[in-house]
């Protein structure tokens, strides 16, 4: 059901209408008795409704928000799903489907028409408009806003409502993948004016009955819902656990039915108590960039020695105990369907290394390579290679940072670091975002014109073959020229108790693209 | 209370003024001289230059920071601690809470500890040198020296997961009834008090030896008067100033230093808030803990030093 | 006689263990058999077996060679940072004895100060002032455990200052650099030896704690608290990882205690 | 005749933690009889406490008792369980502690601690104990019995606590009394007034006691028989007057004539001859505190008005009770407590009130030895470094110079040189003293100020080193200012004396007239009041005391003379209002006070000299006592 897809490829040539587009009553009849049924295929029972659930996530703290725009951390995500809507949502394969728009339509993938779904209520009972949807993307784009998602927003020229029900956008530029980018839970609808966001006012599947900033955020099912019959549970409550072992113990306490993070060296035992486990294929990586104007990085020898220096299997083995996939110096995650699996695994291969770093001439430079818990594993990623390196008799030194500050002060700033990217909902925001001259996230400060042309000519391609060809063109030459290696894409693993029923692995995301609280049930639910 | 009490805590009031002055300026200059703002660690990954550039503004980030700092303390002199940069809300109104389950946990930990504590110690200062007391010496050091996180986790493992004696969280919304409140406290209470009492202990039975080396002591074994109204009645009046000393500074770290069992048993206090704070450059929010924090720990001492004066006093007829 | 005989076996014994520890800080790393950062085994928290004696990590690093660099930097580390608080401290205790009120006054709210703030949040502070180097580090310790210190060194050397034989020297008329040095100084060491183990204990907790904000020693070295911190999830299969780093630092830190302790008792 | 006490071969050891066992008392045997007193004798580190408080079944920590038998009003003390212990004490047996000031509870009214022994055993309800305790208070002449219960041991004077210590001691009635040196803390004249009020109490009950103390004349007036101990071994025991009339043993011999020290017989210099040159001079000094009067002097004066003035190679003695300011003129004229008003001429030149602005030869010209040589003696320093210091800081000596300089004034001293090497820690009280002493000279001083310099010793050691203080100023012209209540000790070594009294100088005289001629009251009082080493004196002295003597005031007068409440030739009116008068007798004494200095002759005197050479007059609890009966230090 990739209607995108599918409505590309069968209406082909240009000047045809781009359209997302499935009735409303059809897309939930199609889409969630669709889920229910595989998921009763596994479990083997219907879902059922009622009773409360615990969750417990990575963090709390007091950044957390129900403003969409703040949303920062894979909480937020969970809590925006949980509270709000988007206009579309990502399926488990990262195919945008509608959800508040009932029709996302584009002439020239350049101008959008965006139909929104009627009858829709936000939790005070006002009624959604285009007003609303105008007033939530506009938002992004103020900088007093603080959005995370303004980069993305800059995108959008012009936001304007055409109709009570209809808006339209204008992007800067032709873009196919506009529809995956309103899939972002940043770009979620609040009503329109709202400045407040100690309530929320979303359409989601549950109302806030309580929400104290790094403590507790709780729900009510949403009786009204426009997509019903979900959610299945009559409430739930969320929290942040930062510390692994507590968030453990309070799972395998019973304290809470759903933990999100699990480490993996605690798989074994979660399996042996009979806890659930939810393996999700995230595009998730932590790479090390190596910048390509200043250091050692300006030498092509080093970068190419450097990625023949990690030992992928190790840090697949070792540091994520085999919940990865191995990485090829290429953003794009195996399961990905642009996947470019005819690209040569680049392997660990210390005489190469060796060969390239002596002939960088730079080998020895001790620009340190910098670290911090705040990018996922990199500090055991780091010990990795440094090991590697000391085998060839390279002194590669290691600076671990604090995870505060490190996003703002170290990453990017230094010749060599550790970084760590989420995956984004298609793969042309994860190339204008992180590899084109002018992403503002371009980590390695990779410059390739060709690969400028490449993303635009993707943007405007209605051709999915086509397309399809200049994705793996670009994947090669991301894998062959930026200063990204990229040992692995980690497994996102979460836990849950056996009265949990009803989670499904994504691409999107933890937890069922942190949608799972509109999915799950509890098999004693109904009690 | 005597003008001599009185003149003492005025002048007690006076100094811990001064202390209160420098922590205040220390802490907003030196949370000013971390790396980054609050602007940065909202928009965190996702920061460019001209998007911080602009929420610092529409925060007054971009102003100086002593006009920051005077408007600041302009507040606090009119008793309004500011409002938090990052939420928006009000200090005082993010703080009550916290403040509230802070004192809750520390009021706890005071009560089973300090009695605890007390008998501990000067059981040990009593059987100075015995098996007992060199027991309890090591077990004490053992106790300090073992990092709080392990045996917080050791704890919640085998008494909650293991046993399912208690929850792993202490969720107060869960307590209905004195039952569940010792339930729900049963876990952090323990572990923060095995680790108080073991300082207090060292501390008290350091005293109490002190004590009872003095010829009343030996004085009262030749009057045959029972060891047990030896220590109460004899002994214990005249360590009450030191052993207040001792408790008050192990209190004093209750409501700050208690991060690591915060954060374990997923309990909302003020010391994960200041943490928080400071990992997201909350300066408003940073400071009135530090202010909560310096206070805490100078009532607590100046009360010591009172009691200390007060017992001296009654003892000196003055 | 009794008393010269006594004396230095417990010097000695401070000094024994104080040398054993030290020997294994400087030479123990040479007799670890991996690498600090060497991965030796895909299996994590491996229990003691034939190929590594002490089990293996999270990362199945080999635990004895990791311990042995462990108690390298912890004791390092602690010992200066505790010389160092201490220094300070007794320093300025002392000295405040000699000075005009008014710098014990400032002084004095000084540490009440420092002493107020939670150890911690002093500690992302300082070392945000200090930079994150080895010697920031132990600046940074030995400033969070100065007040303490102070607080006990003053107390002493107030207790001293009084005693007659400082009178004397006053009345031959030395100054009053001399009298702290020379005449004060001398007679606070065995008081303060049990001060100093207890400050120790501190220290290697409070490293522990920074290291786990990640401003302690630079991976893939590590001390012994972060040792037993990035460890602690095999708490769940009993491993050997987590086990035996904490019995080293409670063999090192009661043990250190105890003959101190022993030490002070004697002299007092 | 029944024994209440009877102990044999009594063993006990002293233990360090990990050292091996030392015995403290070997082979003990002594028996009491029922109302009968024994005084245990010995110098510190006799064993003499010790053995007084095995009597209790009590050993301090680290001691034990290790063999013999104990028995004590029929009880086996030691095979008794620690409940049983409890019962026996304060009931059967009770115990009077030496210094009363530290051995009463700081927090407790006195009033609770003395009831506490009858109330801990049940023996009585709480009224019928306080009806007990005043009719006590009552026996033992303490002022206010009614209401002195509800004090606090601060605001009591030495004398009455030891008073009340015994109230506390007699409340249950006990078979057996035990005082451990009762008196030996307390003024000259306060302890004629207990030692009578324990006699009298004693013997109105029948109670049998045991007695220890250093002090041979107050063993005359109150025990029956006694033990002399040494080295926690019995050396000879007997009725006392044998033993004191008739010693055999060598160690009793030398005790007894430590108590009979010669009075000074050479005269260096004229006596209070103007003439001769002078090393030290103070006239009309005021030390005081409080607020300012009119003329800028202090309000309450520690020192009021004092004038005084050493000879060049004399000894001006400086005598008077607790509080009378002796130490406070030790401090002042060292420098360490400026003076309000007056002056201090030392060798002609005009001293600076504070040490910071006399020159360095004025420092090294005038030293001081202090009363407490555990004190003065820096704890961490070798000998030798503390004696090379002041020759580095006076005389510029360095290394092997100052070594050999040390060691010739060990030499000087008596003590053999291994003694540089030593810590202060390891030495004995004595020595301690001569090399406090040495310390002194190697200053190469004028005038030495001796501060109770006796006080701490026990009185072998005492009567040593006031014999090395003459020697030296023999050998070396010494000047010195010799502070003590110790009136035997200033016949030693004085030539002039001064008595203080309430800040005042009271008298100024030659020592060897203490005892002839005109005196000041408090004179003849303070020299009445020295025990003297035969059975009968304390009788006879209070009755002389009690015959022609008003009953002493509680109020002092504003102004006038400070001794007026307690004088006995007191004229109110007189004496408390005005300005007192200095007479200069012929021979240069003077004397202040109102009563013409004829009537200040004592009755009955033919100019014969009274025996007070037996003993020191009191002293505080020597340290040697505390070094090796407290066995916490074990």
């Amino acid at each position: 059901m990739r209607h995108c897809r599918a409505a590309a490829s069968t209406t082909g040539g240009p000047g045809r209408r781009q359209v997302l587009r499935l009735a409303a009553a059809g897309l939930v009849a199609a889409a969630l008795p669709a889920r229910a049924a595989r998921a009763q295929a596994v479990s083997g029972e219907p879902p059922r409704r009622g009773g409360h659930l615990n969750f417990a996530g990575l963090a709390a703290s007091t950044a957390d928000t129900l403003d969409p725009a703040r949303f920062a951390l894979a909480t937020d995500y969970i809590r925006g799903h949980m509270f709000y809507d988007g206009l579309v949502t990502l399926d488990a394969d990262m195919t945008p489907r509608p959800a508040l728009a009932e029709r996302i339509e584009s002439d020239d993938l350049r101008t959008w028409h965006i139909t929104l779904r009627r009858g829709v209520a936000f939790h005070d009972g006002a009624a959604l408009g285009a007003a609303d949807v105008v007033y939530s993307l506009a938002r992004h784009k103020d900088p007093a806003t603080a959005s995370q998602q303004r980069a993305v927003a800059q995108e959008m020229a012009e936001i304007k409502a055409t109709g009570p029900l209809e808006v339209q956008v204008t992007l800067n530029g032709p873009n196919v993948d506009f529809p995956s980018m309103l899939g972002l839970v940043g770009f979620c609808i609040v009503r329109e004016g709202t400045t407040d966001f100690s309530r929320e006012n979303g359409t989601g599947p549950f109302i806030c009955t309580e929400f104290s900033p790094g403590v507790r955020t709780s729900g009510r099912r949403n009786p009204d819902y426009w997509g019903g019959p979900a959610p299945w549970l009559d409430s739930v409550d969320m929290t942040g656990i930062s510390d692994d072992m507590s968030r453990h113990n309070a799972l395998l306490a019973g304290d809470v039915d759903i933990i999100a993070s699990v480490n993996p060296r605690l798989v074994r035992m979660l399996r042996g108590r009979g806890f659930g486990l939810l393996e999700s294929p995230v595009g998730t990586y932590t790479d090390l960039a190596i910048r390509l104007d200043q250091g050692p990085g300006r030498m092509q020898d080093f970068v190419t020695g450097m990625k023949y220096l990690f030992n992928r299997e190790q840090v697949r083995d070792s540091v994520f105990l085999g919940f990865a996939r191995l990485g090829n110096d290429q953003p794009i995650a195996p399961e990905n369907r642009y996947f470019a699996a005819d690209l040569p695994q680049r392997p660990f291969d210390p005489d190469r290394a060796r060969f390239h770093l002596r002939k960088s001439g730079v080998m020895d430079s001790g620009v340190p390579v910098l670290c911090s818990p705040a990018a996922l594993a990199s500090v055991d990623i780091a010990v990795v290679l440094q090991y590697a390196a000391q085998q060839i008799g390279m002194d590669l030194p290691i600076r671990r940072m604090p995870a505060d500050g490190y996003w703002t002060e170290y990453w990017m700033k230094t010749p060599m670091g550790f970084g760590n990217t989420n995956p984004r909902p298609s793969l042309d925001m994860t190339f204008a975002l992180n590899f084109a001259s002018s992403a503002p996230w371009n980590e390695s400060r990779w410059h390739d014109p060709r690969f400028d042309q490449l993303l635009l000519d993707a943007r405007s391609q209605r051709n999915e073959t086509v397309r399809r060809q200049i994705y793996h063109d670009m994947q090669v030459m991301i894998h062959e020229g930026a200063g990204i290696c990229l040992p692995a894409f980690t497994t996102s693993l979460d836990a849950f108790s056996p009265r949990v029923r009803g989670l499904r692995p994504s691409q999107a995301g933890q937890l069922m693209g942190y949608d799972f609280l509109s999915h799950v049930w509890l098999a004693d639910g109904a009690a | 209370m005597s003008a001599g009490l009185a003149r003492l805590v005025a002048r007690r009031i006076g100094t811990a003024l001064c202390s209160l002055v420098f922590v205040v300026v220390a802490i907003f200059f030196m949370t000013a001289a971390l790396p980054g703002d609050v602007a940065d660690m909202l928009l965190g990954q996702n920061a460019t230059p001209a998007a911080a550039q602009a929420l610092r503004h529409s925060l007054h980030l971009d102003q100086p920071l002593w006009l920051r700092f005077m408007h600041w303390c302009a507040g606090m002199l009119h008793g309004d601690p500011g409002t938090s940069l990052l939420t928006g809300r009000p200090v005082s109104e993010m703080l009550a809470p916290r403040l509230y389950n802070s004192l809750l946990l520390a009021g706890a930990t005071t009560v089973v500890s300090v009695p605890l504590a007390l008998l501990l110690g000067l059981a040990c200062a009593t059987w100075r040198d015995t098996h007992f007391d060199r027991v309890m010496t090591v077990l004490t050091l053992g106790v300090v020296s073992v990092p709080a996180f392990l045996i917080a986790t050791v704890a919640v493992f085998v008494f909650a997961v293991q046993f399912r004696i208690v929850p792993a969280l202490s969720d107060i919304r869960s307590i209905h009834s004195v039952g569940q409140f010792i339930l729900t406290f049963a876990m952090p209470v323990s572990t923060l008090a095995s680790i108080t009492m073991a300082q207090m202990i060292r501390m008290i039975r350091a005293c109490m030896i002190d004590v009872f080396s003095a010829p009343y002591i030996e004085m009262a074994v030749l009057k045959g008067v029972p060891p047990i109204r030896i220590v109460l009645h004899h002994a214990l009046p005249n360590a009450i100033g030191p052993v207040a000393n001792a408790i008050a500074l192990s209190l004093s770290s209750l409501l700050g230093g208690v991060v690591v069992i915060e954060t374990i048993f997923n309990y909302p206090g003020l010391a994960q808030l200041m943490v928080d704070s400071v990992m997201l450059r909350d300066v408003p929010i940073i400071q009135s803990c530090a202010l909560l924090f310096c206070l805490t720990y100078l009532f607590l001492t100046t009360l010591a030093d009172i009691v200390a004066l007060a017992s001296v006093r009654k003892g000196r007829g003055a | 006689m009794k008393v010269r005989v006594s004396l230095p076996s417990a010097t000695q014994r401070v000094g024994m263990l104080f040398g054993f520890w030290l020997v294994l800080a400087m030479f123990g790393p040479l007799l670890a058999p991996y690498a600090p950062g060497q991965i030796i085994d895909t299996q994590v928290f491996a229990p003691i077996s034939h190929q590594h004696w002490l089990g293996t990590d999270y990362l199945g690093r080999d635990l004895g060679s990791r311990l042995l660099y462990a108690v390298r930097y912890t004791v390092l580390i602690c010992t200066l940072s505790t010389a160092f608080s201490c220094g300070c401290g007794i320093l300025l205790g002392v000295a405040t004895t000699a000075t005009p009120a008014w710098v014990e006054q400032v002084a004095g709210r000084l540490m009440d100060g420092i002493l107020s703030i939670p150890s911690l949040l002093c500690a992302l502070l300082v070392i945000a002032a200090f930079g994150d180097s080895l010697m920031a580090l132990v600046l940074t310790m030995g400033v969070i455990y100065t007040p303490g210190a102070y607080r006990t060194s003053r107390a002493l050397a107030l207790r001293i200052a009084r005693m007659d034989y400082i009178t004397v020297a006053m009345a031959r008329g030395e100054g009053r650099l001399f009298i702290i040095w020379r005449e004060i100084l001398p007679n606070m060491r065995g008081p303060l030896l049990a001060d100093v183990g207890l400050r120790f204990i501190y220290a290697v907790l409070l490293l522990s704690n920074l290291s786990f904000l990640g401003l302690g020693v630079q991976p893939p070295l590590v001390d012994l608290g972060s040792l037993v911190r990035e460890n602690v999830l095999g708490l769940v299969y009993g491993a050997v990882a987590v086990v035996l780093p904490t019995i080293v630092i409670a063999v090192l830190t009661v043990g250190i205690n105890l003959v101190l302790d022993a030490t002070a008792g004697r002299r007092s | 005749m029944t024994h209440m006490i009877s102990v044999s071969n009594l063993e006990i050891v002293g233990r360090r933690r990990h050292g091996p066992a030392v015995p403290i008392v070997r082979d003990v045997s002594l028996d009491v009889a029922e109302g009968q007193m024994l005084a245990l004798i010995g110098e510190s580190g006799s064993g003499k406490t010790t053995i007084a408080l095995s009597l209790l079944g009590h050993a301090r920590a680290g001691c034990a008792i290790s063999g013999g038998r104990i028995m004590v009003a029929g009880h086996d003390v030691t095979t008794m369980t620690a409940g049983e212990l409890r019962a026996f004490r304060g009931r059967t047996i009770s115990y009077v502690a030496q210094n009363a000031g530290t051995a009463f509870n700081p927090a407790l009214s006195l009033g609770q601690q003395v009831i506490e022994p009858a109330r801990v055993h049940w023996s009585m309800t709480r009224a019928q104990a306080e009806h007990k305790m005043i009719d006590l208070f009552r026996a033992l002449a303490l002022p206010d019995p009614e209401t002195i219960g509800a004090r606090y041991p601060h605001q009591l004077s030495g004398g009455q606590l030891q008073r009340l210590m015994a109230a506390m001691a007699l409340v249950t009635d006990p078979e057996i009394v035990v005082f451990d040196e009762p008196t030996t803390a307390l003024d000259v004249t306060t302890q004629i007034e207990v030692l009578a009020a324990f006699r009298s109490v004693l013997a109105d009950r029948g109670i049998t006691g045991v007695y220890v103390t250093h002090d041979l004349a107050v063993v005359a007036q109150i025990a029956d028989h006694a033990v002399v101990l040494r080295h926690g071994q019995v050396r000879e025991s007997g009725p006392v007057a044998e033993i004191l009339g008739n010693p055999r043993d060598d160690y009793t011999r030398e005790l007894v004539a430590a108590c009979r020290i010669p009075p000074r017989t050479t005269f260096p210099a004229p006596v209070l001859d103007r003439a001769v040159e002078t090393v030290l001079d103070l006239s009309g000094v005021i030390v005081g505190y409080g607020r300012l009067d009119a003329a800028g002097l202090p309000e309450r004066r520690i020192l009021d008005e004092v004038s005084l003035s050493v000879p060049r190679g004399s000894t001006l003695g400086i005598i008077g009770e607790s509080g009378c300011g002796k130490s406070t003129l030790a401090r002042t004229i060292s420098g360490l407590q400026p003076w309000a008003a007056g002056q201090v001429t030392f060798r002609g030149e005009a001293l600076a009130p504070d040490i910071a602005r006399r020159t360095r030869e004025q420092r090294r010209r005038l030293q001081i030895v202090a009363q407490n040589a555990d004190m003065v003696l820096n704890p961490a320093w070798r000998i030798g470094a503390s004696i090379e210091r002041v020759l580095t800081f006076f005389r510029g000596l360095k290394g092997a110079e100052a070594r050999n300089e040390a060691a010739r004034l060990l030499d000087m001293v008596r003590l053999p040189h291994a003694l540089l090497d030593r810590l202060p820690g390891e030495l004995s009280g004595g020595q301690k003293q001569r090399i406090n002493f040495a310390r002194a000279l190697a200053a190469r001083p004028d005038l030495v100020l001796c501060d109770e310099i006796t006080a701490a010793l026990d009185p072998v050691v005492a009567a040593a080193i006031l014999e090395l203080m003459a020697e030296l100023q023999r050998e070396l012209g010494i000047s010195y200012i010799f502070i003590t209540h110790d009136l035997h000790a200033v016949r030693a070594v004085c030539d002039d004396v001064a008595v203080l009294y309430g800040g005042k100088v009271v008298e100024h005289n030659s020592s060897q007239s203490l005892t002839t001629g005109a005196h000041h009251p408090y004179t003849r009082l303070l020299v009445s009041s020295v025990p003297e080493m035969r059975a009968g004196w304390l009788t006879e002295a209070m009755t002389a005391r009690q015959a022609g003597r008003p009953e002493p005031l509680q109020v002092a007068p504003q102004g006038g003379c400070r001794f007026f409440p307690r004088c006995d030739v007191r004229m109110p009116g007189t004496c408390d209002h005005n300005p007192v008068p200095v007479q200069i007798l012929p021979g240069g004494a003077r004397i202040a006070c109102f009563t013409n200095a004829a009537a200040l002759v004592p009755d009955g005197d033919d100019g014969s000299c009274p025996d007070f050479h037996n003993r020191p007059i009191s002293g505080t609890d020597s340290p040697e006592e505390v070094r090796h009966d407290d066995p916490a230090s074990f």
